[in-house]
């Protein structure tokens, strides 16, 4: 892949170049297929429940959905192996239990957090890997290979460098995915981690979620052109662009930005357009009525990643029309589906992760004292030693 | 307008409205003032303090800016040293950590370094505090940082009036001011006031005496003031105790002078704030009093701040590491009781 | 000129476009050339003279020689019209006269400071601009058009910006000329008023000196593309590059970049190639002798920017060999020039400067402790009113 | 190695050699150790603390870092919290404000929000301090936007002993600690002294006194320390008075216990650093000592500080803004007068 072009085999044939070659989502099977579709599912699941918790009242803190976004998380974690880091930031909360589910959605040795994780730091418990120190999508954690990020938007990518830097040094394998939406590229902190990367060829992709909106403002007010890819040009780095909606098209570029990087070649940004379902959060669900013209989230909601898979599966011979047709939750706002618009299991696995959070505890108040600091290793070693 | 429609119809408004309409005025009133932010045209800002300044004025006037938090300050200095009024909104307090060395290098010694050339009138905003569990990046204080960082005034008003006035003082002082406007007065129902219809300011740098009392003086600013006066009701019914309140509204520059009257009175003092305690403006306060007025003082000065942590998420956590009316009542009894 | 290339004729003949058209430099008059010879000479004995006093001890603060990348200077403030703007850095020293010195040397009223004003900054004077509370390249003024930078390395760029918007709503016609070393691009705030300024098509024009080096550090470490104009692409901006070392070209892309600007098509990037000559400062003159390979510099020098002027004018048959040889400064180094080797008109217009500069005042102490905060207005004019 | 080499060559090393062997020592010790920091490989930093690493590391090791200073802190937690120790120079310490962000709301949190789970052994070090004609960008004292903000360690030696036992102690710390290296001490020749040829380091967090005395306690860091010493000398030359001299080495954590005990003899404090006054961390110990200390006050607690202005460039006026023997002299001898 050469720098500076939308795809993999620029030389070749510019944009469209990943078509006349064979797609690396060709060599997914019809089970890989259908888990995939169950992974879809259980991203919309998850934040549809979400919403109805919070319009109960139940849950504290603001949901940054993921709806018609879903296709990118699911699409950018499939092909990548235990050993690879994630940053997820506010819209990516599916990302944390997604990570390595291909392992076992219950399996507890996979890389990744698991929903009742998840659940538990929404519901703010101590069951949560942060004990809930944090708001919801601030969390992570060393041996699930995840890192926590801050609010400061694009803050992450400078940390994410860092963990590829010392995989490498360690002779670890490994790559480092890192989400941002459309309006964090304008940050300083971007550029100087981007540039940095792009100087040490390090195996760090950068996930743009472009969903044309960054909270009020519009993509053309934060990016001087309407493809984010094109700030990879400027680091002379891969800028791929993928139909966010299409789960297959974001494994394919995310899959050939990985191998990119695994073959030591560097950096890249892959770009994932899509559209926000909502509000930029739920507080601002009205607002965005008034802010976004009525015919562009129309448009923008036209393509819900469900209904664009199920197409495909139907095309591949995978799904039959009325398997398709079986649980019918795409394109539908949470009000409006119910749990039997989607697979029992799926239901049943979020319900198990609510159940957990519920039983879960609030942390004690004296915890918040508590890991301030860890306690200095000089005084423990004043020889030094291994940490 | 006609006689009319300027009879003042006396309506409570709330901190939120008085900061909004200050702004809004100071735009009408000064063709050269320029807002910029993020999300505040179309939408509006994050809390709507902009609301409608993008349909009255135009995108020319009112800028969508990107995230970009230091080109939001560095492009507001810029356009200040070339005659025009800035205002610049941070979406919370927190975020402007990436814009600081834009406030503390460029735009703080601006005027310092010209030997007055340049001035920059300018206010950098934005929603601050806790209490609404808002977590590590969406409760903080960080007014020290400014303090500490020569050429910048730094005010926190407690009061729909006090917002309106120091907001527009701010907006007409000429120099860069870090206006902290704690979110959680925004649109607390229990402190709206009517405010006159008349132009009108708060000159930055004036405490305010809250509440007399002879016994012990509280010191604070911000939401921490209303803890204050809550604290002083529990001394008085409890204890019979009578505690002066002093909120101080302005750090840089600071009204030492209230502060010692009360003390030359009470000769007691507790200093409170949300901020974290080490370096904080509380310990500054105390310092000054001690220096400048340990005559006044017969009992140690206490301070009832933030713990030395970052803002916990859920609400246990956070109401742990902050400032509470139990906390500042007990802190006065100890002092009074020394 | 579009976007992401290297001239302003891109669509026609890409890199090399400009060739095919008329360049701006065609249109100066022999006058304009012989008065650029001087000022290129004028650059250079300034620097020359700076570099004598401090080995004499007689200065105070780190010397940031600009020899050998003057063409970058008088090149690109030739065409400037007095309404327009600049903000030097460090390397820029001489920056600061040459701007609208067109409108006479000594002339009071041309918005550029004078000789004397900025030997006054230098040797810490009261007479500079900013009565020598900073270090010798941060200076400005309002009504000279020069904005006074920080040290922080791009933070000038955003300011810039807004001097350029204000301008502009102002009906103002100006552009906005910022220096920035090639190692500079790397800063956060780079990116964040590029992209401002890009987004809202702001006249900001962006010099890239690259010298090749940033302190101890080669460009190659510092960007992921030798040519920095590349940095453009990211922004959608056009990126020009000029020889550094030949002031007609370093005239032709800046004017070009001024010309898209003064159209209202926005900001540029103008990468001058050119090399430094000696240390970063004059404190790191012997350790750059080992971190930079002798070849590189002999190489990188060996296109004397008045040597390369020269051959031109003689080729234009504006000098006649005699007169081109007649002061040989070029190719020397400060320590081995004297007077006699540059025209008695500079030599004269420097030690003026000088002399201003030595007859000056140290600031008394107490001025120390004035201009932290001007007199509050709120106080003064209660109602409001024009500032 | 044979014992004969390992005899030691007693021979006095300055400040910089001092921090530059601590950093050597622990790259050859620890093998996960990184620098990271702007023309610290083949030119060894603009001052020459990392001279030689990069030759004998190699650049895996060694970065020479574009002039990114978030990405410097940024990529420098991401390696730390995989495994690595960190050790990011700033060329001078005043370009720390371009990496704040990822200082203050990245590296401070990072073991706070994850209840534990990340640890970041790090260092971010660099040149600080003023007299030395620098200018407002390379003289500043910043410290105090660290100490204000909770989960970063900052220090700040005075001595070629301390400064190689405290960076060893700080690269072993698991924590990220803000370390400020007076520069004009660096090649200070009467300073110099002999160091232990065997490995030792100094704690964080302890204070220490350089002279003892029982009229007043003098309390400082950094360069203002010997100031002390020589305002110590002409106090007991002039006046017969007899100053105690703390040097706190460390801001965060902050040994109070030695400086009660010296006020429990003397009864009397002055506080001088060279950061602006206010909300600076004199203010903090000012404050720490009137809460807790109170009792053993029989003056007022005095600081001498630098003024609230930016370090301007000139001398008469760099000079006029700072502490000096003369104004810690001054504020001296009014305490014990008081
Ligand atoms: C540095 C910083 N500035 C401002 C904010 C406030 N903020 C939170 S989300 C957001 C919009 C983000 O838009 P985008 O990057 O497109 O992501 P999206 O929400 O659209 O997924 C803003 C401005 C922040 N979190 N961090
Ligand atoms: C933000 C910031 N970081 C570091 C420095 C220290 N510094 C001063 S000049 C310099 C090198 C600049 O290189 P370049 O931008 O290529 O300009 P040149 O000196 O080569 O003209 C550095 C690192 C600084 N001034 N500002
Ligand atoms: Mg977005
Ligand atoms: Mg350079």
């Amino acid at each position: 892949m050469s720098p500076n072009t939308g795809t993999a085999t620029a030389e070749k044939s510019g944009k469209d170049g990943a078509k006349v070659q064979p797609r690396p989502s060709d060599a997914l099977t019809k089970e890989d297929c259908l888990e995939l579709l169950k992974e879809l599912y259980l991203a919309r699941y998850f934040d549809v429940r979400l919403i109805k918790e919070k319009k109960r009242g139940r849950l504290r803190g603001t949901l940054y959905s993921s709806h018609n976004q879903e296709a990118i998380l699911v699409g950018s974690l499939y092909g990548l192996r235990s050993e690879d880091w994630i940053s997820p930031i506010h819209r990516d909360m599916p990302a944390f239990f997604l990570k390595d589910i291909r392992k076992g959605w219950r399996n507890p040795d996979r890389v990744g957090l698991s929903i009742g994780e998840i659940c538990a730091q929404v519901w703010g418990k101590v069951e949560s890997p942060g004990r809930a120190r944090d708001n919801w999508s601030h969390i992570g954690k060393r041996d699930k290979k995840i890192i926590c990020s801050t609010s400061m938007l694009a803050g992450t990518i400078p940390v994410a460098a860092g963990v590829a830097l010392s995989d490498r040094l360690n002779g670890v394998d490994s790559v480092v995915l890192t989400y941002n939406g459309e309006g964090s590229t304008a940050q300083g902190v971007f550029h100087e981690a981007v540039n940095f990367a792009a100087v040490h060829k390090l195996p760090v992709i950068t996930i743009i979620e472009n969903n044309q909106w960054a909270y009020g403002t519009p993509v053309e007010m934060g990016s001087p052109s309407k493809d984010l890819a094109d700030r990879a040009k400027g680091y002379n780095i891969p800028g791929l662009i993928a139909d966010g909606q299409d789960v297959f098209d974001v494994y394919d570029k995310v899959m050939q930005a990985v191998e990119f990087a695994r073959s030591g070649r560097g950096p890249s940004l892959v770009e994932c357009k899509s559209f926000r379902a909502y509000g930029h959060g739920d507080h601002d669900d009205d607002r965005a009525n008034k802010y976004r013209p009525k015919e562009e989230v129309e448009q923008g909601r036209s393509r819900d990643p469900i209904a664009v898979m199920k197409a495909t599966l139907v095309k591949k011979g995978y799904l039959t029309k009325e398997e398709a047709a079986q649980y019918p939750a795409e394109g539908k706002n949470a009000s409006e589906v119910t749990d039997e618009d989607f697979p029992p299991e799926v239901v049943e696995y979020v319900k198990e992760g609510i159940e957990f959070a519920l039983a879960g505890e609030l942390p004690a108040a004296e915890e918040a004292l508590q890991w301030v600091f860890v306690d200095s290793q000089a005084q423990a070693y004043p020889q030094g030693g291994a940490r | 307008m006609s006689a009319i429609v300027e009879t003042p119809v006396p309506t409570k408004v709330n901190f939120l409205t008085a900061i909004k309409d200050a702004i809004a005025e100071e735009m009408e009133r000064n063709p050269d003032m320029l807002c910029m932010g993020e999300d505040i045209g179309v939408l509006g800002g994050a809390f709507g303090v902009t609301e409608g300044l993008h349909e009255r004025y135009g995108k020319q006037r009112v800028y969508d800016m990107p995230i970009s938090e230091a080109a939001i300050v560095g492009v507001g200095v810029g356009a200040a040293m070339n005659g025009k009024t800035i205002m610049c909104e941070m979406q919370f307090i927190d975020f402007i950590s990436c814009g600081f060395d834009q406030i503390v290098n460029m735009a703080a010694t601006f005027h310092y370094r010209t030997a007055g050339d340049v001035n920059l009138p300018m206010v950098i905003r934005g929603p601050a505090g806790a209490y609404g569990g808002g977590g590590p990046y969406h409760s903080q204080m960080n007014e020290a940082w400014f303090c500490n960082s020569p050429g910048l005034k730094v005010v926190c008003p407690s009061t729909p009036y006090d917002a309106k006035g120091m907001m527009k003082a701010a907006l007409r002082d000429g120099n860069p001011v870090v206006f902290y406007e704690i979110k959680e007065l925004y649109r607390r129902r229990d402190i709206e006031e009517e405010l006159p219809t008349e132009d009108y300011i708060v000159p930055l740098g004036q405490a305010a005496v809250r509440r007399e009392g002879a016994d012990v003086t509280l010191v604070s600013y911000g939401q921490n003031v209303y803890q204050c006066l809550s604290a002083a009701e529990l001394l008085k019914e409890q204890d019979g105790i009578e505690a002066e309140v002093i909120d101080i509204r302005s750090m840089v520059p600071f009204d030492e002078e209230t502060v010692f009257n009360s003390l030359a009175k009470t000769n007691r003092v507790v200093v409170v704030n949300e901020a974290p305690m080490t370096c904080g403006f509380a310990g500054e306060i105390v310092s000054r009093i001690s220096a400048k007025a340990f005559d006044l003082l017969d009992a140690p000065p206490m301070r009832v701040t933030r713990a030395d942590t970052p803002v916990p998420w859920v609400k246990p956590l956070e109401l742990e590491v902050l400032p509470s009316v139990e906390k500042v009542y007990q802190a006065a009894l100890q002092t009074v009781r020394f």
